[in-house]
């Protein structure tokens, strides 16, 4: 107890001393002015005081489930054994999908264009997962596929007024096609070096499109970019906003049974393996080279097609819309939500997209508190808000050796 | 912190405000008012708070109160745009906004539907406009092209360039001052010896001064910001590299005196005319000065001007029909912080205009 | 001539910065693998504290040279703190996870203390106060080389030879040097691996706040952007020399800042930042472990 | 004895360098059908290297690696990446285990089936009858090896949760999944009590006899090598210094000098 109280009294003063010049001074060099927020001292004090508690009860929990978890004595939590039932899932996702359905006539235009920017945000959350969660290639430039995406569009569509299902399948292709051109010479870099390089991936799309005048128009981008057609009906904003809602959800739903299916393929498990053991996986017959780009390229291929998407949503995009913080938001799509789970992802983009949407007075805190959500959830929850559902299988096995037995 | 919770605090009044009369006249506004750009969109939306409380207490207009519907887009085109539908799903009467170009240029498809008169106080983008694209769409700014060609002008009428260096921050505003200042000189048949984008937060630029030095230029124009600009010009005097510099708007700022101290001196900019001896004007930066006990900040007096030209549009119209606001705004000369103005037939404001400044002693003079 | 020797020093200072950052990575990686994604935002509070020591100092009146010296040292004591809190938060608990999670920790880790220093200080770039003076003797080159960059190289220059008596001569060195072979075989032998994580870590950090403090004086801005890129770069050069390598870290450092500045002088600026990341995949695929780095034989 | 059967394996003057350090130096040694050949030797002779040089994980500095699959042509392995030595029919297990520890012990399995079936991606997403089937096939043939191995009660277990006799266990049973028709086993009875030993020794003559498959394996155990292979090989700092049967072995003088002051259980 005492030793608890010591312990957390010196984190205090550590924090108070740490945050002492940063939050504690504001100087202003311009006008010439110090601003001394001492009440700051106190609310450091008392939150690290607090915060230490919690932080050292959550590492004991941590690490007690470990060594349970080394036992063989599974932890499962009540949402987690009532997602392992198939009967209650199967018709949870039903009043979901007849939920998302009927919204846009519930809501009004508004919602339901936010909404369509968090379905566009569970399809890249998706599509990264391929690679972050399932294989293990961690992208930083994940960003520059869904501009390969937006700018095919806004580009045939400005040069050569091709309509938004004709450039749909193409978004996707060519973000497909730069996953394998990009991912080619740089999937036998390890881990890290790669998480590197693409973030100079990114980077450099930005950089081309800016400079790239005659192509791209540059940095003041390209507006009017038309929305999604309908047999050639004229449509209001509200009508469009519920057309690109209803693309949205059929792409969402596509896109669960397609990365579904392939997760529990021999496509799938590759991937995974591929995420735990390299050498192993290459030892058991698996082409590295192979897996790994099918697992990037098919990542870059959502991105590609839900770029299209979102450029026509927005009717305008520039260089600008594609930073490296788009990136940073879906990854952490997808480590809040949960890597490999499908689930998790759709949970983490609608938190993070939601959240600073409908909590104005947090918005401007977003980043602040998405970059300390992905470090608390490495620490104590790495696999996420929902874990990975496990498949189960079907075997007979051989009767006479289990009579046997 | 303040700024937190001055944005609670008018979140919070917005809703009381909505509980509490059903008839009123709203006024949205939107720009980036968290995260990195939000020094842009922060004066503007105290404008409008301003104004607002003003035009308030002394009995709104049309006989209703006004109602601000404050929004935050942080200049990210996505985000404007789902801003701009619930602007409208709101009920917006007139929007004060966007600030940056391209989240306005996003956004004015919607406003254009649902027709509402959208004024932004800082998008100078041309083509927003110049490409009569946007009927809905006013300022109370002047366009880049027109700072491009008073800086241009000035530089061959009163300093006399024979070649020039052009260089940009590669962004939307700077790149579109940049181009539109070579288009110029190429029409002048002034040699341009160099024409290149800059990164942006890149450590120094202390090798592309070489560069101007070696190409002879004796000015270097550049389009962007005063971070940028305040890096090139202490570098230019480092290298002694004689040069004249030539800026935007967006360099004309304090932070660039205080930065680039020394090296500053004798460097031109364009900028808004000077009013500050304007009694509207002075009234304003009082005011803001009595609430917030700063200065104003960027784009104060443009978006205090926007917001008094939507509502005495609004006024002059008797209702909020869009055409009647339109043409209110095309007819209707309003009293202002930037001057007597109305708007022209693609929306610019009619009497905003542009002066060269030069940095003597310390401080921007305007040249005449 | 002339022209090639100004591009030659504007590439050498610019290097130097980038090589005084890239030591921590390459400190850092050498020991526990781990790219420490917010090394650069390390440097950028180094910066940002040294700005408001200054600020504050010049605001009471106080100023010259030993300003800056004072606001260096603490800039450096802070830097230290925060990279040992660094390490002691999001990389410790994560030992012997799989590889992906603490480098995700060290990304949420850079975005979370960007936001950090936004919210807590502005958005908005600071004047950092002019503090080094113009050396009179430096007068006749200061086209070429002035006394700014004259302060960097100097510093740069015994902060490197500090660092390699420190890892050559001394105790401390020879555990770091140690570990950095084989974390498990150094602990059998009782070295405090623990500590001398949080050692690379603090000496590290004290590294980049130096470099921060050094630029920020040079340029004469502060903001709490100024991270993401100086990190990136020097997080380049690392690799380039071959990460894990001090040596290594320097060379890439300076090949990164000649090459931009040569580039910028001779082609153009237009593509400073794809030039980089180029060179780096090149590297990377010609010789994964860099010009001076080490191929580690992978055991199976 | 050996000369009348089938050569499966046969490898000449294999030599790899690492650096200035010559880790395995002209090695030759053959693997016939139906042998359980052992490589053994103290540490540090090299036993891996050559593993991993057979199994394409290293590419040899010279030596030849010739594979002679019966009915096929034979094919030369140097060089090969290790997925198509793989394909070939030549399986292995690793020293350190390598298993896929947050899958479960079934899908561990499945893995192994790989090389195996066909479905790519596009078929995996129409999921039409053919892949149901092929899938189908892939999770009756893996359980039906966990019998084999005797881990049919851990099927749904995650790898790592296995105690670490299990999971060695596993590994053969991965690697058998492969369908090969030599299997290298590195280490194989490591950190394995008598028991489990005595149970191992079962499983690998076995596997050898049912499945009509050979293996070539590294162990310590001398006990273990002494009692199921034939012909042993043994390694000294990289250099091949005896081979012949249990016998021969020894009371090969040299072999005894190579283990002086090794433990030598036989």
């Amino acid at each position: 107890m005492l030793q608890d109280f010591k312990q957390s009294l010196v984190v205090s003063l550590w924090f108070v001393f740490l945050t002492f010049p940063l939050l504690v001074v504001r100087v202003n060099t311009i006008e010439n002015v110090v601003v001394w927020r001492w009440s700051n001292i106190l609310w450091v004090a008392i939150g690290s005081f607090v915060l230490s508690y919690f932080w050292r009860f959550l590492l004991l929990r941590r690490n007690r489930r470990q060594k349970q978890a080394e036992e063989g004595i599974a932890s499962y939590g009540p949402l987690q054994a009532a997602l392992d039932n198939i009967l209650l899932r199967n018709r949870a996702m039903a009043v979901l999908l007849v939920l998302a359905l009927i919204f846009p006539l519930i809501f009004d235009t508004y919602q339901t264009n936010i909404m369509v920017t968090a379905l566009i945000f569970v399809v890249l959350g998706l599509g990264l997962n391929i690679g972050v969660g399932l294989a293990g290639l961690l992208d930083l430039g994940y960003v520059a596929f869904f501009g390969v995406g937006a700018y095919s569009y806004a580009i045939l569509n400005y040069y050569f007024d091709l309509g938004f299902w004709i450039v749909l399948p193409i978004g996707g292709i060519l973000g497909c096609l730069f996953g394998i051109v990009l991912g080619f010479p740089i999937l036998r870099l390890r881990g890290d070096y790669l998480a590197i390089v693409t973030l100079g991936f990114g980077m450099i799309f930005k950089v081309m499109m800016e400079n790239w005048e005659t192509l791209s128009l540059g940095p003041s981008g390209i507006a009017n970019i038309d929305r999604p057609g309908f047999f050639g009906v004229q449509m209001s904003l509200a009508q469009s906003t519920t057309y690109i809602y209803y693309i949205m959800i059929a792409l969402v739903v596509l896109t669960i049974i397609v990365t579904n299916r392939l997760k529990n393929s021999r496509v799938g498990r590759a991937w995974i393996a591929l995420r735990e053991d390299e050498i192993a996986c290459v030892a058991m017959g698996i082409d590295m080279a192979r897996t790994k780009l099918s697992a990037y390229a098919l990542g870059a291929f959502w991105a590609g097609i839900v770029g299209v998407i979102f450029a026509a949503k927005t009717t305008f995009i520039n260089p600008a819309s594609f930073t490296f913080m788009e990136s940073a938001i879906i990854l952490s799509i997808v480590v809040l939500g949960g890597m490999g789970s499908i689930l998790g992802v759709i949970l983490g983009a609608f938190i993070l997209v939601l959240l600073p949407e409908y909590l104005r007075a947090f918005s401007e805190y977003r980043m602040l508190v998405f970059g300390a959500a992905m470090v608390l959830m490495m620490i104590f929850r790495p696999q996420g808000l929902i874990s990975n559902l496990r498949q189960i299988y079907q075997y007979k096995g051989t009767k006479d050796k289990t009579a046997h037995d | 912190m303040k700024r937190m919770v001055v944005l609670c605090v008018s979140f919070v009044l917005c809703l009381a405000v909505t509980g509490v009369s059903a008839e009123t006249i709203k006024l949205g506004v939107a720009g980036p008012h968290s995260g990195d750009l939000a020094p842009y969109g922060i004066p503007t939306m105290r404008a409008a708070q301003l104004v607002v409380k003003q035009i308030n207490e002394q009995g709104g207009v049309l006989g209703k109160q006004v109602e601000l519907l404050i929004q935050d887009d942080q200049c990210n085109p996505n985000i404007a745009t789902n801003v701009a539908t619930r602007l409208v799903s709101d009920g917006a009467h007139v929007v004060l906004g966007h600030i940056c170009s391209g989240a306005t240029r996003a956004a004015l498809g919607t406003y254009r539907e649902a027709k509402i008169p959208v004024m932004s106080p800082s998008a100078t983008n041309p083509p927003l406009t110049q490409s009569g694209e946007y009927p809905n769409f006013f300022r109370t700014i002047a366009s880049d092209d027109m700072q491009a060609k008073l800086a241009v002008d000035y530089a061959l009428n009163s300093l006399g360039v024979k070649k020039v260096a052009v260089l940009h921050d590669r962004g939307d505003y700077g790149r579109g001052f940049a181009e539109f200042a070579k288009q110029a000189l190429d029409e002048k048949e002034i040699e341009v010896v160099l024409f290149e984008g800059i990164t942006p937060g890149a450590m120094d630029y202390s090798s592309i001064i070489q560069r101007v030095r070696r190409e002879g230029a004796d000015s270097l124009i550049f389009g962007g910001y005063h971070p940028e600009a305040s890096k090139l010009v202490t570098q230019l005097e480092r290298r002694r590299v004689d040069a004249v510099f030539i800026s935007d708007d967006g360099v004309k700022d304090e932070s660039f005196l205080n930065v680039a101290g020394s090296a500053a001196e004798g460097a031109y900019m364009t900028g808004p005319k000077d009013l500050s001896a304007l009694p509207l004007n002075k009234a304003a930066v009082d005011a803001f000065q009595a609430a917030y006990g700063a200065e104003p900040g960027a784009f104060f007096q443009e978006g205090y001007a926007a917001a008094l030209a939507l509502l005495n549009a609004v006024q002059k119209a008797g209702s909020t029909d869009y055409d009647a606001v339109v043409n209110a705004l095309r007819t209707e000369y309003v009293e202002t912080p930037v001057g007597l103005i109305k708007f022209d037939e693609k929306g610019d404001a009619e009497g905003v205009g542009f002066s060269m400044f030069k940095v003597e002693n310390g401080t921007f003079v305007e040249m005449q | 001539m002339e022209y090639f020797l100004e591009l030659f020093f504007s590439g050498l200072t610019r290097g130097s910065i980038y090589a005084l950052i890239a030591l921590g990575y390459t400190m850092v990686y050498g020991i526990i693998q781990l790219i420490n994604f917010a090394h650069g935002e390390i440097y950028m509070i180094g910066a940002f504290v040294a700005l408001i020591v200054a600020g504050v100092c010049t605001i009471y009146g106080l100023s010259g040279f030993a300003i800056l010296i004072l606001a260096a040292a603490i800039a450096a004591v802070y830097a230290a703190a925060y990279g040992y809190t660094l390490e002691k938060i999001a990389y410790r608990p994560l030992r012997g996870s799989p590889r992906l999670s603490p480098l995700i920790s060290a990304i949420g880790m850079s975005i979370f203390l960007q936001n950090y220093v936004l919210l807590a200080q502005t958005p908005d770039f600071l004047p950092f106060p002019r503090l080094i003076p113009d050396f009179a003797f430096m007068d006749d080159v200061a086209h070429i080389i002035g006394s700014p960059e004259l302060v960097i190289l100097v510093t740069t220059l015994i902060t490197m030879v500090l660092l390699t008596l420190l890892i050559k001569k001394t105790r401390v060195g020879k555990a770091m040097r140690a570990t950095q072979q084989d974390l498990n075989m150094a602990r059998l032998v009782g070295i405090n691996v623990d500590r001398v994580i949080s050692l690379t870590f603090v000496i590290g950090s004290v590294l980049a706040a130096i470099g921060g403090v050094l630029v920020a004086s040079y340029i004469g801005q502060v903001s709490f952007y100024i991270g993401f890129l100086a990190g990136i770069k020097a997080f380049t050069a690392a690799v380039l020399g071959g990460i894990g390598s001090i040596p290594g870290a320097v060379l890439g450092g300076l090949i990164i800042g000649w090459s931009e500045s040569f580039a910028a002088g001779y082609i153009s600026s237009d593509y400073e930042d794809v030039l980089t990341f180029v060179l780096l995949v090149v590297i990377l695929i010609v010789r994964p472990a860099g010009i001076l780095g080490k191929v580690r034989k992978q055991k199976v | 004895m050996t000369e009348n059967k089938h050569k499966l394996l046969e490898v000449k003057g294999l030599t790899m360098d690492f650096g200035g350090l010559r880790a395995v130096d002209s090695v030759s040694l053959a693997v016939h059908e139906g042998e359980i050949a052992a490589l053994i030797g103290p540490n540090g002779a090299g036993k891996t290297t050559f593993f991993n040089c057979v199994t394409g994980i290293y590419t040899p500095t010279s030596g030849d690696i010739l594979l002679h699959p019966k009915g096929l042509e034979t094919r030369r392995l140097n060089g090969l990446k290790p997925n198509k030595v793989t394909e070939m029919g030549l399986a292995r297990t690793f020293q350190n285990i390598r298993l896929f520890s947050s899958m479960t012990v079934l899908e561990n399995v499945m893995i192994g089936r790989h090389c195996r079936t066909r479905s790519g991606i596009f078929r995996s997403i129409i999921r039409n009858r053919g892949v149901r089937e092929e899938e189908q096939e892939i999770v009756e043939t893996s359980y039906r090896l966990l019998e084999k191995v005797g881990l049919e009660k851990f099927v749904n277990e995650f790898a790592r949760n296995l105690p670490y006799g299990a999971q060695r266990r596993l590994e053969i049973a991965r690697a058998l999944a492969t369908d090969p028709f030599l299997l290298l086993l590195d280490e194989p009875a490591a950190g394995m009590n008598p028991y489990e030993t005595s149970e191992l020794d079962q499983l690998i003559c076995r596997i050898s006899e049912e499945e009509q498959i050979a293996i070539l394996l590294i162990e310590h155990d001398m006990k273990l090598v002494m009692k199921i292979s034939n012909p042993i090989y043994v390694m000294e700092y990289g250099k091949k210094i005896a081979q012949g049967s249990p016998l021969d072995i020894r009371d090969n003088p040299k072999v005894i000098e190579a283990y002086l002051g090794e433990e030598v259980d036989a």
